[in-house]
């Protein structure tokens, strides 16, 4: 088993840093907050991944970050290219420029994971995506697995697990004194190298605890609730904000708007910009001509649903959730996911 | 999608009130590089005769369907342009102005800022007019009764004259009796003659 | 007073006099969320306590509307805070609630308590135990000393240099995600269509870029001018933790000042922004 | 716009009764008039909202100048007692969330008023000129 | 004038105003309030026999002044039209009576010495006048507007005069015939009782009374000692109310004792009035209370005035602060005892009328306040002391006055060997059975109506609402009578009637100038010494001086006083003191507005010494003098009657001088001009003239400037600065003589002021309703000065005369005929065209929130029916401040959208 001291991965990561792109764990926010507000968001700082210079600024007492993964591969908003009007008095088009190569550093297997559903949509189909192709191939990702689960995290209850190395580079488990170090991949390999790794023989790996595990609704439940009462009850308490969509390392859902700007120079430039969307807001689905198959409320929240457990997997053959548990521990209304599976599990199949 | 928009810009030199001190020649040029703008002029007096019959020209014959004009303050000519529109046969809330005299080549000393300025506002208000809409007038029926609010010699005429006239009239009074100030006058100046 | 809310609840529902009440109970994890029973049988979930501090008048909006075309629009009975109270007074006064389809269950609040127990912040400002408009109130109203709201958070705000100032927005508003979670938690955001998410981006896009951001907050924050009741909804719910109140709280404090002392859902009078010089007004800042 | 220092640009809302009226009575009077200020015509000074002093503020418009019919003179009666209040009060936040107070302006100017006219436009842009142009970060960037 | 009143197509609205104006150009929906004129318009004939027996008089608005006119008058001989007003206003004494007894009427009456006549007038609505006269707690008093000068007036005793001079010579009434065969049982001969029985009885219905006591009365006649209220008093008055043919019961309880049933009556009557009174006595609660030694004040009082035996002790406490603990307190004085109240509250909390309680001080009967008993204490079965409480007041309760609070360890002893207890009383209503009952233990019955839920029974006075005054108990029964006459007559309950009266503070009385102090008269009352051994009454009343001298202190706040008089004198019949204000709504195309201007008020500028002396006069009141209508019959004379020897005329009085109105009245040289013409031509007295300017701008005006020079006028250019008042009556005119650079003066025996005009005081309202802008002197604005000088900013409104502006006779009826051809213009044409830059409203986006309605300057927009903005399209003027407004960008002022205002914005950036 390989291993590396923590001073040895700080000494390696701050050469990282120098030398390219490093994204990990790091607190933001002022520090002053709210003091015991209700809100969680308000207790402090909250860890974001972001780009940073050292391993001084990362984050390693963390559970999990405010915002998953998928703001590094597919950010809230891109400027996918530009138009401006050259000297000529002719369009001129800008293609954005992708990043440097990048280490993506503390992500969580659950994270990496979520990389699936992203990966399956964005490169699945032809063409690919450019923009997020390149993100993913200039990108190694050196996972940090959770020592134990979470207030609501579920992973282990839809095939995850907090130790998992399946969708990383690399994996790093915390031991005594250090990490011990699975490398997974050839790019794993190649990243490896220059991290002096030291050959341990019969490191224990501490086991992490688990969350109960829980049955999942099958197909036929799936199809059978579709027009179910339940979700107008569950509706009834959805704000129909977007919070459980941009917390998710799944969703994917995007926008794409032509802009006209005006530049501090007082040119007039056109971009395209493609931002996040999300079910959850009220115009999401509305078709020109204004019909919306998604006008209720409680159509677009059960949506989500569907999308994770009935629409992902038969559309894509991929897991559309990971069990992360953000979107349950941030629902200022306690919109419970565990609770729905559970609620609907709980069902006569039809 | 609807028609092409086609907009036609027309620079008013106002004699040398424009021209002295904004290059006419410059803001035509800078108009016609416009996005939808098909064609530019500039002209002596576009509000004259000629200047009109210029622009109902170039909406017969070029297809011209969204008019801008850059000469004096609306608050002047709009109505002029919006009637040339209408005569020739576009809507007349098609139009938009960009006022270069008042507030640009009579207040402004120095020319490259004076037709920079220009430039701006001919520029404004050609995106401007890019989203006007056709707008209609309509018309309401006139009730044929009036009603007089206060009996005093103002009121008493105004009421009697209408009442003549063959309409009704209503005449209130807040008093017991109409009259109101008249009625205690004695003698009027400067005849003296009696007043009720 | 949580009996009181069952009884009164169990009865409203077996006599048909609403198709649904609104309170609170404890969800499966043991978070506090709103609860919509419909059922005589199941008010022993409501509870009342000092966690309860959801706004429940946000929901009230959209029941206002027919199910169907033609349907009578249903009536709801919510338990409602002093403060809530406020919100749903401009609710009443900006017709987007029926005062005869809503039965206002008012509760003699003991003040919301954060989760460690300390009173919130929000409560220790407050001066009415009592809300100002109830069909039945529920509990005793409880001996609180009557506080003035000196927004001292605001001032903090407005005593720091400009730069600071710019610096502090920036940095709190980076962090926003655009989620709306404030503006569709707060009773008072009600429009069908929200400027920041017009279809043609009239006034902004959809990046998630400083300007839009800014925009989006100050517009919003504008937007309540005159009807903000500082119930807190907003900041309660940022996943972000943006201390929102002080946007709306400025302006409520602002409007208060300048306009005569006005105070949003305290009385039928509508937001004075829309309405015609008083002469009570103390605008100083004309240029 | 020529020189090597700042040249802010100001968007002036005028009303059409009085303030653009004001502004045609400078030009009548030949007024020399900073080139800086381009004026947005508007039926009354009631019609600015926030949403569009914002929106110039955040196109390029280093400050914003509204000109309204002094109180009582408004041609619609009253349109600007909702202008004096909402303007002052935009103004207090904006300066709350960090932007100089001295970018926006509210003030009359009578049709007759051609003076008044140019000394507040000139006072402004200098004001504003003072202040450099408006903090990049609340623009739109690339 | 006369052409306008009788010209065919105009329909004259005189003393009338209107209220609303909707719609717009073309399309106003206006309405207009009648006021009420009192005298029917068709009927009156203009012959004045009216006035002679008025007894109000007031200053002559016409003669501005200068004579005085009575309440029902004709502003001027040649009026149109040409009936008779009366000038009615509400009055505070009239409106707080509860029985809206009219106050100032038999007040005027009994000034004039028509004793009788003031008698009969109280009983047009009270049978109760001697009663009410002596016990009423007279809330009028309290609102008198009399009181802002020194005093209020006394009503009550004026009341009282009344009746003890005028009752024993009235003659008995003759029985009233029936006109209706209904009869109507009431249950209980109090003052609600009798006070319904007595108007339905006059209305001409069958009356019977149901007493359960052996006398009549009520409360009157078991509650209120004797030294209040002589039982002759009361009996005589009840007597008058039998005589008209209402038929008493007495000892006939209903529901026991072996009486009829409240279900006998309803089969028996075909309407039922309970008035049952509060008799039973609240009880303290207290250890004790069941010994002999505690009664109750109900019953002590009762048995004391059915002349039954009471024994009472040497020391008497009472327990209470209400009239009846007073009631008690003075009668077991009367007895012979020792004295003490006691009241858990302080004397400021104290029920019971003041001037009682002052009383009974006088009379030596002690108060323990701030105290209430715990327990009385006895000694073998004999009261023998009472253990205290002492309280402080808490917060206030729902009553208002402050709660009192027992302080803890405070308890102290009073000695005493009686307690009365008096803390108030309940109606017994366990005998009346199927009436619903509050929870307060009363009746439950409308307030309003009186109507009980049981159909066919109505129920009032202190059974309905607890114990109470008299008076309120006159007002039900009065209520309950013409809610009976309704229901009996098939007609609406509410219809019509006038439950609410405008409350005494909004009211506005102008105490008229010059209204000098006068004392109030307070009866004589009996010796103390002589009051403790005997019933006799205390309160003497007034005599006929004192009553008159009183009577003369009335303000007549309501002008017309409602004696009536006026009624008997008119033989056409045209008078109706009912008649009520009328609402008439009218659809036109046009609107002028017409309204005036004031006239400028001297006293503003006090260095003109208007007011200061009768020969300082403004130039209306100088026409006047002119006139041959006038007060003088048209001779120019001095207040003293003396044919000015020098008089002075005073420019711009008002006008063009900062500190009153800056701009120029445009009447007032050429009217001075006419003044000394007449002056000059009619008396031949020297005529001073201090002019600014000399500003004789129309035609003819020049040469008549001319022709007053060649009068022989003196000129002196030079703003009259100051008049002062000699002691000799002497008037001097300061000036300073522009001309000569020096100051001058003239004393002379008249000054005119040339007094300017100005805006009217409601301007500012008539231009809200009519949507209509003012200019900085307060005139209405027009649309454009030179070009558009009759139109306004609301289209189709259009301005004449002196509204707009000041101006002469030749100006204004020019400028009214061109307001008179705008309208034509438009209603000839017959349609106008509105403008299509409006506002509209994209109701996808709209939430009805009201914003934008609220926000409109023209009241253009309206939530309609499915909650949603609606813009009238001929209202809206196109502003934009609705979209400013709106949250939702839901409206959209058409050319001045917000995508074409971002588009301009933006554009211009660049």
């Amino acid at each position: 088993m390989k291993f590396i001291e923590i001073r040895a991965l700080h000494e390696w990561l701050d050469r990282l840093a120098q030398e390219m792109t490093l994204i990990a764990p790091t607190a933001v926010g002022p520090q002053e907050k709210a003091p015991g507000s209700r809100n969680p968001a308000a207790q402090g700082q909250q860890v974001f991944y972001r780009q940073v210079e050292g391993a001084a600024q990362i984050a390693w007492d963390f559970t999990r970050t405010a915002l998953s993964a998928r703001e590094h591969f597919m950010p809230k908003t891109e400027t996918l290219f530009t138009i401006e009007t050259g000297p000529d008095g002719k369009a001129v088009l800008h293609e954005t420029k992708l990043e440097q190569p990048r280490v993506f550093f503390g992500i969580r297997p659950c994270d990496a994971r979520g990389l699936r559903v992203l990966d399956a949509v964005m490169l699945g189909q032809e063409p690919a995506d450019v923009y997020y192709a390149q993100r993913r191939e200039n990108t190694t990702l050196v996972g940090l697995a959770c020592p134990q689960m979470w207030e609501d995290c579920f992973c282990n209850s839809v095939g995850g697990a907090p130790d998992a190395a399946d969708d990383v580079d690399i994996l790093l488990i915390q031991v005594e004194g250090g990490f011990a170090v699975q490398v997974v991949t050839e790019k794993g390999e190649r990243l490896a190298t220059g991290m002096g790794l030291q050959e341990v023989e019969g490191l224990e790996l501490p086991q992490p605890k688990l969350n109960e595990q829980f049955a999942l609704p099958t197909q036929q439940q799936w199809l059978a609730s579709f027009n179910d009462v339940y979700w107008q009850r569950v509706g009834d308490r959805c704000l129909s904000c977007r919070i459980c969509s941009y917390v998710c390392p799944t969703c994917r859902c995007f926008d794409v708007r032509d802009e006209t700007v005006v530049t501090p120079q007082g040119e007039r430039i056109v971009r395209r910009v493609r931002a996040w969307d999300s079910c959850q807001g009220v115009n999401y689905r509305v078709q020109a001509g204004g019909a919306n198959p998604r006008a209720n409320l409680e159509q677009r929240l059960r949506n989500r649903f569907y999308c994770k457990y009935y629409y992902v997997p038969i559309d894509y053959a991929a897991d559309g959730c990971v069990g992360c548990g953000r979107c349950v521990t941030a629902c200022p209304v306690n919109i419970d996911i565990r609770e729905v599976l559970q609620d609907l599990a709980r069902r006569e199949p039809a | 999608m609807s028609e092409e928009i086609r907009i036609g810009v027309y620079i008013c030199q106002c004699g040398i009130n424009i021209a002295a001190t904004v290059d006419v020649a410059e803001v035509v040029e800078f108009a016609r590089q416009l996005p939808n703008v098909v064609v530019a002029r500039d002209y002596k007096y576009t509000c004259s005769e000629p200047g009109q019959e210029q622009i109902k020209h170039d909406i017969r014959e070029l297809g011209v369907n969204r008019v801008v004009v850059a000469s004096c303050t609306p608050r002047m000519h709009e109505v002029t342009f919006q009637r040339v529109l209408d005569e020739a046969g576009i809507n007349p809330y098609y139009f938009s102005m960009a006022n270069i005299r008042e507030h640009v080549s009579w207040v402004t000393r120095d020319k490259s800022q004076a037709t920079e300025k220009a430039k701006h506002l001919v520029k404004s208000a050609v995106d401007r007019v890019r989203w006007q809409e056709p707008l209609f007038p309509r018309t309401e029926r006139v009730i044929d009764k009036a009603l007089v609010v206060g009996g005093g010699i103002a009121g008493i005429q105004a009421a009697l004259t209408i009442a003549d006239a063959g309409y009704k009239v209503y005449l209130v009074e807040k008093e017991p009796s109409i009259g109101g100030h008249m009625a205690q006058l004695n003698k009027t100046f400067p005849t003296l003659d009696c007043s009720t | 007073m949580i009996e009181d809310i069952r009884a009164l609840a169990r009865e409203l529902l077996e006599k048909g006099a609403v198709e649904c009440v609104i309170g609170y109970e404890v969800g499966p994890t043991g978070r506090v969320r709103p609860a919509f029973v419909y059922e005589p049988g199941e008010v022993e979930r409501l509870i009342f306590d000092g966690r309860c501090d959801q706004n429940l008048v946000t929901y009230l909006t959209r029941r206002n509307k027919p199910r169907k075309k033609g349907e009578e629009v249903p009536t709801t009975a919510v338990v409602v805070k002093p403060c809530d109270a406020r919100s749903l007074r401009v609710l009443l006064n900006e017709h987007q609630v029926q005062r005869d389809k809503v039965y206002i269950i008012g509760v003699a609040c003991p003040g919301m308590q954060n989760a460690d127990g300390t009173p919130e912040l929000r409560c220790t400002r407050c001066d009415q135990r009592v809300p100002l408009l109830y069909d039945a109130l529920c509990g005793e109203p409880p001996e609180v000393p009557t506080v003035r709201d000196a927004y001292e958070d605001v001032q903090q705000i407005e005593a720091l240099p400009l730069e600071e100032r710019l610096a502090y927005w920036l940095g709190e508003l980076d962090r926003c995600i655009r989620c709306y979670a404030c503006r569709q938690a707060c009773p008072t955001c009600f429009c069908s269509v929200c400027e920041a998410e017009r279809d043609d981006s009239l006034w902004v896009g959809i990046a998630d870029r400083i300007p839009e951001k800014a925009f989006f907050h100050i517009i919003r924050a504008f937007h309540q001018a005159g009807r903000c009741t500082e119930c807190n909804a907003c900041e309660a719910v940022c996943p972000m933790g943006i201390p929102l109140s002080l946007i709306n709280r400025k302006i409520a404090k602002d409007v208060a000042q300048m306009m005569g002392g006005y105070r949003a859902g305290e009385s039928d009078e509508p937001t004075p922004l829309v309405t015609m010089l008083t002469g009570e007004e103390a605008i100083d800042e004309i240029h | 716009m020529s020189g090597d220092g700042f040249e802010p640009r100001i968007v002036a809302f005028l009303c059409n009764w009085c303030s653009y009226a004001g502004a045609d009575t400078a030009g009548v009077s030949r007024l020399e008039l900073p080139p800086n200020i381009l004026p947005v015509r508007v039926m009354c000074s009631g019609r600015v909202s926030a949403e569009m002093v914002l929106k110039a503020l955040l196109s390029g418009a280093d400050g914003v100048l509204v000109l309204g019919c002094h109180i009582g003179d408004c041609h619609y009666g009253s349109g600007n007692h909702r202008t004096v209040k909402r303007i002052p009060l935009l103004r207090r936040l904006m300066t709350y969330m960090g932007i100089e107070p001295d970018r926006l302006r509210l003030d009359w100017v009578s049709g007759a008023e051609a003076g008044r006219f140019a000394k507040i436009t000139t006072e402004f842009v200098e004001a504003v000129r003072a202040l450099g142009p408006l903090s990049l970060p609340l623009r739109e960037e690339l | 004038m006369m052409d306008a009143g009788r010209h065919p197509n105009i329909e004259l609205l005189s003393y009338s105003e209107v209220v609303d104006v909707q719609g717009y150009v073309g399309n106003f929906q206006v309405r207009v309030k009648k006021k009420p004129r009192y005298i029917d318009l068709e009927k009156c004939t203009g012959c004045g026999e009216c006035v002679k027996e008025c007894p109000v008089e007031v200053d002559s608005e016409f003669e501005v002044g200068l004579t005085k006119r009575k309440a029902i008058y004709r502003p001027f001989a040649q009026a149109i039209p040409p009936a008779f007003v009366i000038d009615k206003r509400p009055s505070p004494c009239k409106s707080t009576c509860p029985a809206h007894i009219p106050v100032q009427g038999y007040i005027a009456l009994i000034g004039q010495g028509k004793y009788d006549k003031a008698l009969a007038l109280i009983r047009e609505t009270t049978a109760f006048v001697g009663t009410l006269g002596r016990v009423c707690h007279h809330p009028c008093e309290l609102e008198c507007k009399r009181k802002d000068v020194e005093a209020p007036l006394a009503i009550c005793a004026l009341k009282r005069f009344a009746y003890d001079v005028a009752a024993p010579t009235a003659p008995p009434p003759a029985p009233v015939e029936r006109v209706y065969g209904e009869k109507v049982a009431v249950v209980g001969a109090g003052p609600a009782g009798l006070s319904a029985a007595y108007d339905l009885v006059r209305m001409g219905y069958g009356v019977t009374v149901y007493e359960a006591l052996p006398v009549a009365g009520g409360m009157l006649a078991v509650g209120i000692p004797a030294y209040r209220l002589p039982k002759d008093v009361l009996q005589q008055e009840i007597d008058y109310i039998k005589a008209l043919g209402v038929e008493i019961k007495l000892n006939t309880p209903i529901g026991r004792d072996g009486g009829p049933t409240l279900e006998d009556l309803r089969r028996d009557y075909d309407a039922v009035f309970l008035a049952v009174g509060a008799h039973r006595s609240r009880q303290l609660n207290i250890p004790g209370e069941d010994l002999p030694g505690v009664i109750h004040s109900t019953d002590f009082l009762r048995a004391l005035n059915l002349g039954q035996e009471v024994k009472i002790g040497q020391r008497v406490a009472v327990i209470g602060g209400g009239n009846a603990a007073i009631d008690a307190a003075r009668s077991a004085l009367r007895l012979g005892s020792q004295v003490t109240i006691v009241y858990r509250r302080s004397r400021a909390e104290m029920p019971a009328i003041p001037a009682e309680v002052d009383a009974a001080e006088e009379e030596g009967i002690a108060f323990h306040f701030l105290a209430t008993p715990v327990r009385i204490l006895s000694k073998d079965g004999r009261v023998t002391a009472m253990e205290c409480i002492r309280m402080e007041l808490g917060e206030p309760d729902e009553s208002g006055r402050r709660r009192p609070i027992p302080v803890p360890g405070s308890e102290f002893t009073i000695e005493v060997d009686t307690v009365i207890v008096s803390i108030g009383q309940q109606p017994d209503l366990a005998p009346l059975a199927g009436v619903e009952v509050t929870g307060w233990g009363t009746l439950t019955a409308d307030p309003d109506t009186m109507a009980t839920p049981v159909e066919g029974v109505f129920a009032g006075g202190d059974a309905v609402t607890g114990p109470a005054s008299a008076v309120w108990a006159v007002a039900a029964g009065k209520r309950a009578a013409e809610s009976i006459h309704r229901y009996l007559r098939g007609l609406d309950l509410h219809q019509g009637r006038v439950f609410e009266w405008p409350k005494a503070a909004d009211i506005q009385v102008e105490i008229p100038a010059g209204t000098e102090k006068a004392a109030r008269r307070e009866m004589a009352a009996l010796p103390i010494a002589e009051r403790k051994s005997t019933f006799k009454e205390v309160e003497l009343g007034f005599t006929e001086e004192e009553a008159r001298a009183e009577a003369a202190r009335c303000l007549s706040c309501a002008v017309c006083s409602e004696c009536l008089e006026c009624v008997s004198l008119c033989e056409a019949k045209a008078i109706d003191h009912n008649m009520r204000e009328e609402f008439v709504d009218l659809e036109v195309g046009t609107i002028i507005v017409a309204t005036g201007f004031a006239d400028f008020d001297p006293t503003r500028l006090p260095q003109y010494s208007y007011g200061r002396s009768p020969n300082i006069l403004t130039g209306m009141e100088f026409e006047r003098l002119t006139s041959a209508g006038g007060p003088t019959g048209g001779e120019i004379l001095t207040a003293e009657g003396k044919v000015p020897e020098r008089v002075a005329i005073i420019h711009c009085v008002g006008s063009r001088d900062v500190n009153a109105n800056r701009h120029c009245s445009r009447v007032c040289c050429m009217y001075a001009l006419k003044h000394a013409h007449l002056v000059r031509d009619m008396t031949g007295a020297e005529v001073y003239e201090f002019y600014m300017d000399m500003r004789t701008f129309g035609k003819g005006y020049e040469e008549f400037y001319e022709r007053v020079q060649e009068d022989g006028v003196i000129f002196v250019r030079g703003r009259g600065t100051e008049v002062r008042v000699r002691d000799d009556g002497k008037l001097v005119v300061r000036a300073e003589d522009t001309n000569l650079g020096r100051p001058v003066s003239a004393t002379v025996d008249m000054v005119i002021l040339g007094t300017g005009m100005e805006a009217r005081p409601d301007a500012d309202q008539v231009a809200r309703l009519f949507g209509l802008g003012r200019t900085e002197d307060g005139f209405f604005a027009e649309a454009h000065p030179k070009l558009r000088p009759v139109e306004t900013n609301t289209e189709g409104v259009f301005l004449a005369g002196t509204c707009q502006g000041p101006r002469d006779v030749p100006d204004t009826v020019a400028h009214a005929s061109a307001a008179a051809a705008q309208a034509l213009a438009l209603m000839s044409k017959g349609v106008v065209t509105i403008s299509p830059t409006v506002s509209h409203v994209l109701t996808r986006f709209c939430t009805g929130c009201g914003k934008c309605v609220l926000a409109c300057p023209y009241n253009a927009i309206t939530l309609n029916s499915d909650g949603k903005a609606e813009v009238n399209a001929a209202l809206c003027k196109g502003c934009g401040t609705c979209a400013a407004a709106c949250p939702s960008d839901a409206i959209v002022p058409l050319h001045f959208t917000d995508d074409q205002l971002v588009a301009q914005i933006v554009g211009v950036l660049q």
